[in-house]
């Protein structure tokens, strides 16, 4: 009896979870509108290179960057998160990005918390004049997270079938 | 079901070169809500917002995605071809493929053309979630408040009220004119300050758009942009303007003597006074600190000398409320006391005045009558040192920053000097002489030869007595040797300082104001007379120290300002503004404590459908609300949203990759 | 003429800075302590343009200035700095650094100066104290100047002005040893 | 019944001599007891930071660290400079451990610093710890009549952040003393010019020139005297005046008193206390303006007894 059990117990096999073939880390950027935004159009005209792994989403200000938006991109797509506002006292809002920072070190430690690496969660201070800075911290970011490797692991069967 | 349109955009080579757009107009193709995709060289170009007009209508689409530049490049252009199809201009979405990938990503185009896929993915996603929104109108009280009547309100006032605009004219001293009204000549022109300012003077008097409140001082002021109140206290004056006819009897018998403010203390005026014999108004008021009838019931001749019985010692202050839609403030500025300069025996040595006490013995209308005297024995300086920069760049014991107007003054003063004291001789004591403006450095060299002033480049380091005559004592830097100048009269040029009081009108007007009590602007280059309050604004040297051509063009740049506020009879504003959803919203007020504008404050809703019990709930005032989102992220039950940058939207972004 | 540009890094400046504790930079050149400085007409250069050799760099001419033997730190100067630079401490700064350099300034005043400071010095590692006549008389002979202040002297020693006695402090071992560790610190600094 | 602890500084017991001695009268009148510091050593006045950084703070940490043996949580000091480099030293070490550690290195037989004395000049503990009303209750033979110009020097009352007492342009302190006394004190614009201080015998000229400024300024007052608190002053303008005399060929006869000894002077001690003779400019002239005082008595005292008993002291 319980021999059999064992058998079929032994029968059931774990699927192998792969990285996608040729992985390359998606990461999500959310930048505020005055600053960060503008500084990423700044690094655009100003034709300065950097890794195409960011995706860019615009919001008005650091601070409408909800903790849920961060939980939600590395739950679905993204392998690590960038959240980038105007330099502290420089915000169009006058104090947005500080309640910005404070809740972003708070979801940040919550994050490291349930296991996320904390490299995988980043934050900066990009003016509408930094271009290449901006360029910088998309460049620093890219690596960090090629290092941590895929945040997203797949049953090797869905690329065969592609 | 959604129905969207995408347009990706060529941008002839920018774009095309790096990404390959057709094959990201197939990807789009394949996402059912896309119902009509298509590439074209130059979207923003006319026939551009041609084609996405038409396939608005024939394709009935919902939303429109452009895929081309930078949202901050051509949003509005976009928002205009929507509207121009009759479609909420709103249901717009931008995806920026030229900045963010075409232009950054120019050595990989496989990975730029990917990239701009998802980024028109994203753009897809969120434009389904859009909602039709549209522009705010926020009503404006049509009147404008003028915070201190010296030369900068004074124009504000009159270039406000001259496009018909109501303004409302508040000065703390019983008349207008402020320190011009004190000056004997300007640079670099040396035209008569009185002549060209008393006639504006008048015109604000009688100006029938400008309600002047002078000897009054502003307590409060309450709401936003365009929809302001006001508290304003008029000091009582103890004398009935109405019926005084300015006669000037009163003064004239009053007992009473006082320092004379407008001279600077040199004579004396009486406690019923007018300031001077311009004034505007030109109605005497009572100093009620002095005036023995009002300190210890003794006296009362100004009320028997005064026919028309306009004086009423029972006369109280009285509070005045305006509705108001814009302010201008124009506070000018305080002359700095030199007294931490011991070494040069300030308070000690009669005979060393300020600049502007000297302006006031060279006046024709002062207490000399216009020529300078020695205070200690009213004799007439021959030798007159003017030392520069007193309290101005001395971080020790005055002020870092540099005053501006005082190089110019001095060499004014140097000039006045000579004309009135023709066998006098000047010596300036200066670091530098900074004469930057339209004919300054001409006047400064004009006035260097006419008057043959010595000029000594160094700080004055000490004046002391000798019998009647001060020594000042100094390096002339040009020559390495440390000079002493026999002076009988000393003129210091006191630093520009910010008004004393300025950081608690500050306070009450909700703006903000820098390390020395000057009011910020809100861009120090661009937008150097808005505050960052919405409709408040500064001129003159309330905001920094600045001469009477600065200070009058910054007064006509806030009149231009406060008119294009009042152009529409209601206000256009973004309608990207929070929204409270009161169901949810559990009165927590967090979003209360976050917003900078405080913009949300709380309101009694019924528990219920038709209960009479009532909870508290937050309140979103629109009209102030700028877009910044910090209430949606605190929300807790997540009862704000904000228009435009919903959650749905963001998350749709996020999950659409 | 002075060539710049050639020297490089201006290390004269940071060692000024550092040593006296003040930032020359900050000097905008006003003069208010040449003006201030009641002995400034008998320096080679005073202090402003002191200030200004540093911020140049040039480090032989500031050590063989007379400027800084003749500060008498009376502290005139820095408490009208408009800039709040401590005047004193910068002279005090160029002294040590050109003394520890060994520079020698042979002019006849600066090594009168000097030697006295020395002898003085001298006089408390001796006795503890100091005792003027002792020094005067030391003063005079090492300066070979024997006469010096002599129309002084029967006066002041009748009214006991000037004490002939010099009593070595009880404790003179201690002031020596305080020398010794003194000297070892200035050398391992 | 107050007390002090007391630095009298080298010249206390030569050229300062009378100043010593007549500080021990007012203090007795003011009825506050000295307490030498034992064994103390020379501050190394001017010369020693002139030369070295090390020494400069070792020499005064020494009497420092020696004056927390004695309970009085203040040390009164005599001479102007003694008074400035203690207090020099003290701030600096106060401000900074690290460099105290390293000085304290000097003197660690006599005991670790802690910096729990605080420094004061003579001046200053008469105007903050006496104060000027109880002076002028103590006031018997007023100086009413007598013109005082009263010179601070440099070391008083500068650097500001170091001593923190009274102006350093135009300080007042003595004045109110002088006037408690009776006498008047002048509008002196040279209070506090320096006098050449320590060039004295190293570069006399300068001497000549400064004090003799300061004597001119002081005439141009009005003062039939000047009043000082510290010994190198007094030396350089009563000890040079002749010079300076001779060099400008004006006759100023200005005596320079200590303000102690006007002190004594007020508190009614016997004249012959007050070491006048010592001047080398007279005083009689001065003293004159305040009307009939008993006369000077002739004899000075050895010196060289004063400078034994004194350096035995306890």
């Amino acid at each position: 009896m319980e021999t059999e059990v064992k058998d079929q117990l032994v029968s059931i096999e774990k699927p192998e979870l792969v990285a996608p073939p040729n992985w390359e880390p998606v990461i999500m950027g959310i930048l505020c509108n005055w600053c960060s935004y503008a500084g990423s159009d700044l690094t655009g005209t100003s034709r300065i290179q950097y890794p195409p792994n960011i995706r860019i989403i615009r919001v008005p200000c650091s601070s409408r960057v909800d903790p849920w938006f961060l939980i939600k991109s590395l739950q679905t797509t993204a392998d690590g998160v960038l959240v980038s506002g105007c330099h502290p006292g420089d915000c169009h809002y006058i104090t947005g990005n500080y309640f910005a920072r404070r809740r972003f070190l708070v979801t940040k430690k919550l994050l490291n918390f349930v296991g996320f690496h904390e490299n995988r969660i980043q934050f900066s201070w990009v003016s509408a004049a930094e271009g290449p800075k901006f360029a910088k911290v998309v460049n620093k970011v890219t690596e960090d997270i090629k290092k941590l490797g895929p945040l997203h692991l797949y049953k090797k069967e869905n690329f065969d079938k592609k | 079901m959604a129905r969207v349109g995408v347009f990706v955009c060529f941008c002839g080579a920018n774009i095309a070169d790096y990404v390959d757009v057709p094959q990201v107009v197939e990807e789009v193709k394949r996402i059912k809500e896309v119902k009509y995709a298509i590439e074209y060289k130059y979207m923003c170009s006319d026939p551009g917002q041609g084609m996405i007009r038409d396939a608005i209508v024939q394709y009935k689409l919902t939303s429109i995605v452009v895929a081309a530049c930078s949202p901050r490049m051509h949003e509005k252009t976009f928002r205009k071809a929507l509207s121009d199809a009759g479609m909420n201009p709103y249901l717009l979405e931008v995806a920026n493929i030229r900045e963010h990938s075409s232009w950054v990503h120019q050595k990989d185009k496989k990975a730029a053309t990917e990239k701009a896929m998802d980024l028109c993915r994203m753009a897809v996603a969120k434009s389904i979630a859009n909602e039709q929104l549209h522009e705010i109108s926020v009503p404006v009280t049509k009147r404008a408040l003028v915070i201190g009547g010296g030369i900068a309100g004074i124009q504000a006032a009159l270039d406000i009220a001259d496009a018909r605009i109501p303004v409302v004219l508040v000065e703390k001293s019983p008349s207008i004119g402020g320190k011009m009204a004190q000056l004997d000549e300007t640079f670099p022109t040396l035209d008569c300050a009185q002549c060209i300012l008393t006639p504006k003077m008048v015109d604000v008097a009688s100006h029938p758009y400008i309600e002047l409140i002078p000897y009054a001082e502003v307590l409060e002021l309450q709401g936003f942009v365009g929809n302001y109140k006001v508290k304003i206290k008029k000091k009582a004056s103890y004398v009935n303007f109405k019926t005084c006819t300015g006669c000037g009897a009163c003064w004239q018998k009053c007992p009473v003597k006082v320092p004379n403010e407008y001279n600077m203390g040199i004579d004396k005026r009486k406690a019923i006074y007018t300031p001077f014999p311009q004034a505007v108004p030109n109605k005497p008021v009572i100093d009620a600190e002095h005036c023995t009838m009002l300190t210890k019931g003794k006296c009362g001749i100004c009320a028997k000398v005064c026919l028309p019985g306009a004086i009423d010692y029972k006369m109280q202050d009285e509070i005045i409320e305006r509705e108001i839609g814009a302010v201008v403030v124009a506070t000018g500025y305080d002359m700095w006391d030199p007294a931490p300069y011991e070494e040069y025996g300030v308070g000690r040595f009669k005979d060393i005045i300020t600049s502007l006490e000297f302006e006031r013995m060279v006046s024709a209308n002062g207490p000399t009558n216009g020529v300078p005297q020695r205070p200690s024995d009213g004799k007439v300086p021959k030798n007159v040192v003017f030392i520069k920069c007193v309290g101005s760049r001395d971080e020790a014991k005055g002020i870092e920053y540099c005053s501006k107007i005082c190089c110019m003054y001095t060499t004014k003063h140097t000039i006045l000097l000579h004309h009135k004291v023709h066998d006098s001789h000047a010596y300036v004591f200066y670091m530098d002489i900074r004469a930057a403006g339209k004919g300054y450095e001409e006047f400064v060299k004009k006035a260097q030869v006419d008057t043959g002033t010595t000029y000594l480049r160094g700080r004055v380091s000490k004046i002391y007595k000798k019998g009647d005559k001060l020594m000042v004592r100094g390096e002339d830097a040009q020559i390495g040797q440390v000079v002493e100048v026999e002076a009988d009269l000393v003129v210091l040029a006191t630093a520009v300082s910010a008004p004393k009081d300025n950081p608690e009108l500050a306070r009450l007007l909700g703006i903000s104001y820098d390390k020395y009590g000057y009011l910020s602007e809100a861009h120090p280059k661009l937008r150097p007379v808005e505050t960052a309050k919405a409709g408040i604004f500064l001129a003159g040297c309330t905001q920094a120290p600045k001469d009477i051509p600065e200070t009058v063009s910054q007064a006509s740049a806030c009149a231009a300002k406060v008119c294009g506020l009042f152009a529409g009879d209601t206000m256009k504003k973004d309608p990207m503004v929070s929204t409270i959803n009161n169901e949810y919203c559990s009165g927590c007020q967090n979003c209360v404590k976050v917003c900078p504008y405080g913009a949300i404050v709380t309101d009694e809703v019924p528990i219920g459908h038709g209960s009479k019990e009532l909870r508290t709930v937050a309140k979103i005032n629109e009209g102030v609300c700028q877009g910044c989102g910090s209430c949606v992220a605190i929300c807790r039950s997540m009862a704000i949203n904000l228009a435009g940058f919903t959650d749905p939207q963001i998350i749709n972004e996020i999950v659409s990759i | 003429m002075i060539t710049l540009g050639s020297q490089g890094k201006n290390t004269f400046l940071e060692d000024v800075n550092k040593k006296s504790g003040a930032n020359v930079l900050e000097c905008y050149q006003c003069g208010k302590c040449v003006s201030t400085c009641p002995v400034s007409q008998y320096m080679d250069f005073p202090p402003r343009e002191i200030m200004q050799m540093i911020k140049l760099g040039l480090r032989n001419e500031s050590y063989m200035a007379n400027s800084h033997w003749f500060c008498l730190t009376c502290s005139a100067c820095s408490g009208r700095c408009p800039r709040e630079i401590d005047i004193p401490a910068v002279m005090e700064a160029v002294r040590h650094l050109a003394i520890e350099e060994n520079y020698i300034n042979d002019s006849k005043k600066v090594k009168e100066i000097r030697k006295f400071h020395e002898i003085f010095l001298d006089m408390i590692k001796r006795y503890g104290r100091n005792y003027e006549l002792r020094m005067m008389a030391e003063f005079n002979i090492r300066t070979r100047n024997l006469f010096k202040d002599m129309h002084l002297a029967p006066k002041a020693l009748l009214k006991g002005k000037i004490p002939l006695g010099v009593k070595p402090l009880k404790s003179a071992k201690a002031i020596k040893r305080m020398y010794e560790v003194a000297e070892r610190l200035e050398k391992n600094k | 019944m107050k007390k002090l602890t007391y630095f009298p500084g080298c010249s206390a017991h030569g050229t300062s001599e009378e100043f010593d001695s007549t500080l021990k009268l007012v203090l007795k009148t003011l009825d506050v007891v000295l307490e030498d510091i034992p064994d103390w050593n020379c501050c190394g006045a001017t010369s020693a930071h002139v030369m070295t950084e090390n020494l400069a703070y070792a020499l005064p940490m020494r009497n420092l660290v020696l004056a927390e043996k004695l309970e009085n949580t203040t040390m009164g000091i005599a001479c102007a400079s003694c008074y400035q480099r203690m207090k020099v030293t003290k701030v600096h070490m106060d401000e900074n451990p690290e460099l105290a550690k390293r000085i304290n290195t000097t003197v660690v037989e006599e005991g670790t610093y802690q910096g729990k004395v605080d420094v004061k000049s003579m001046l200053q503990y008469f105007y903050e710890d006496i104060g000027v009303e109880t002076i002028r209750e103590k006031v018997t033979k007023s100086l009413a009549g007598l013109k005082v110009a009263c010179y601070y020097g440099c070391l008083l009352t500068r650097p500001k952040n170091i001593t923190n007492f009274d102006s350093p342009e135009y300080p007042v302190s003595m004045d109110q003393i002088c006037e408690a006394l009776g006498a008047t004190a002048t509008e002196f614009d040279y209070k506090t010019e320096c006098c050449g201080a320590s060039f004295s015998i190293s570069n006399t000229e300068v001497v000549l020139n400064l004090s003799g400024q300061i004597l001119a300024m002081a005439k141009e007052s009005g003062a039939h005297a000047i009043v000082v608190a510290c010994p190198l002053c007094q030396s350089n303008l009563d000890m040079r005046q002749p010079d300076i005399e001779k060099q400008q060929g004006v006759k100023y006869d200005i005596p320079v008193f200590y303000i102690t000894q006007l002190m004594a002077l007020a508190f009614g001690n016997p004249i012959d206390q007050l070491k006048f003779p010592k001047h080398i400019v007279p005083v009689e002239g001065a003293l004159a303006n305040i009307g009939k005082i008993e006369p000077v008595a002739e004899k000075v005292k050895k010196p060289i007894k004063a400078v034994e008993a004194e350096s035995e002291v306890k």
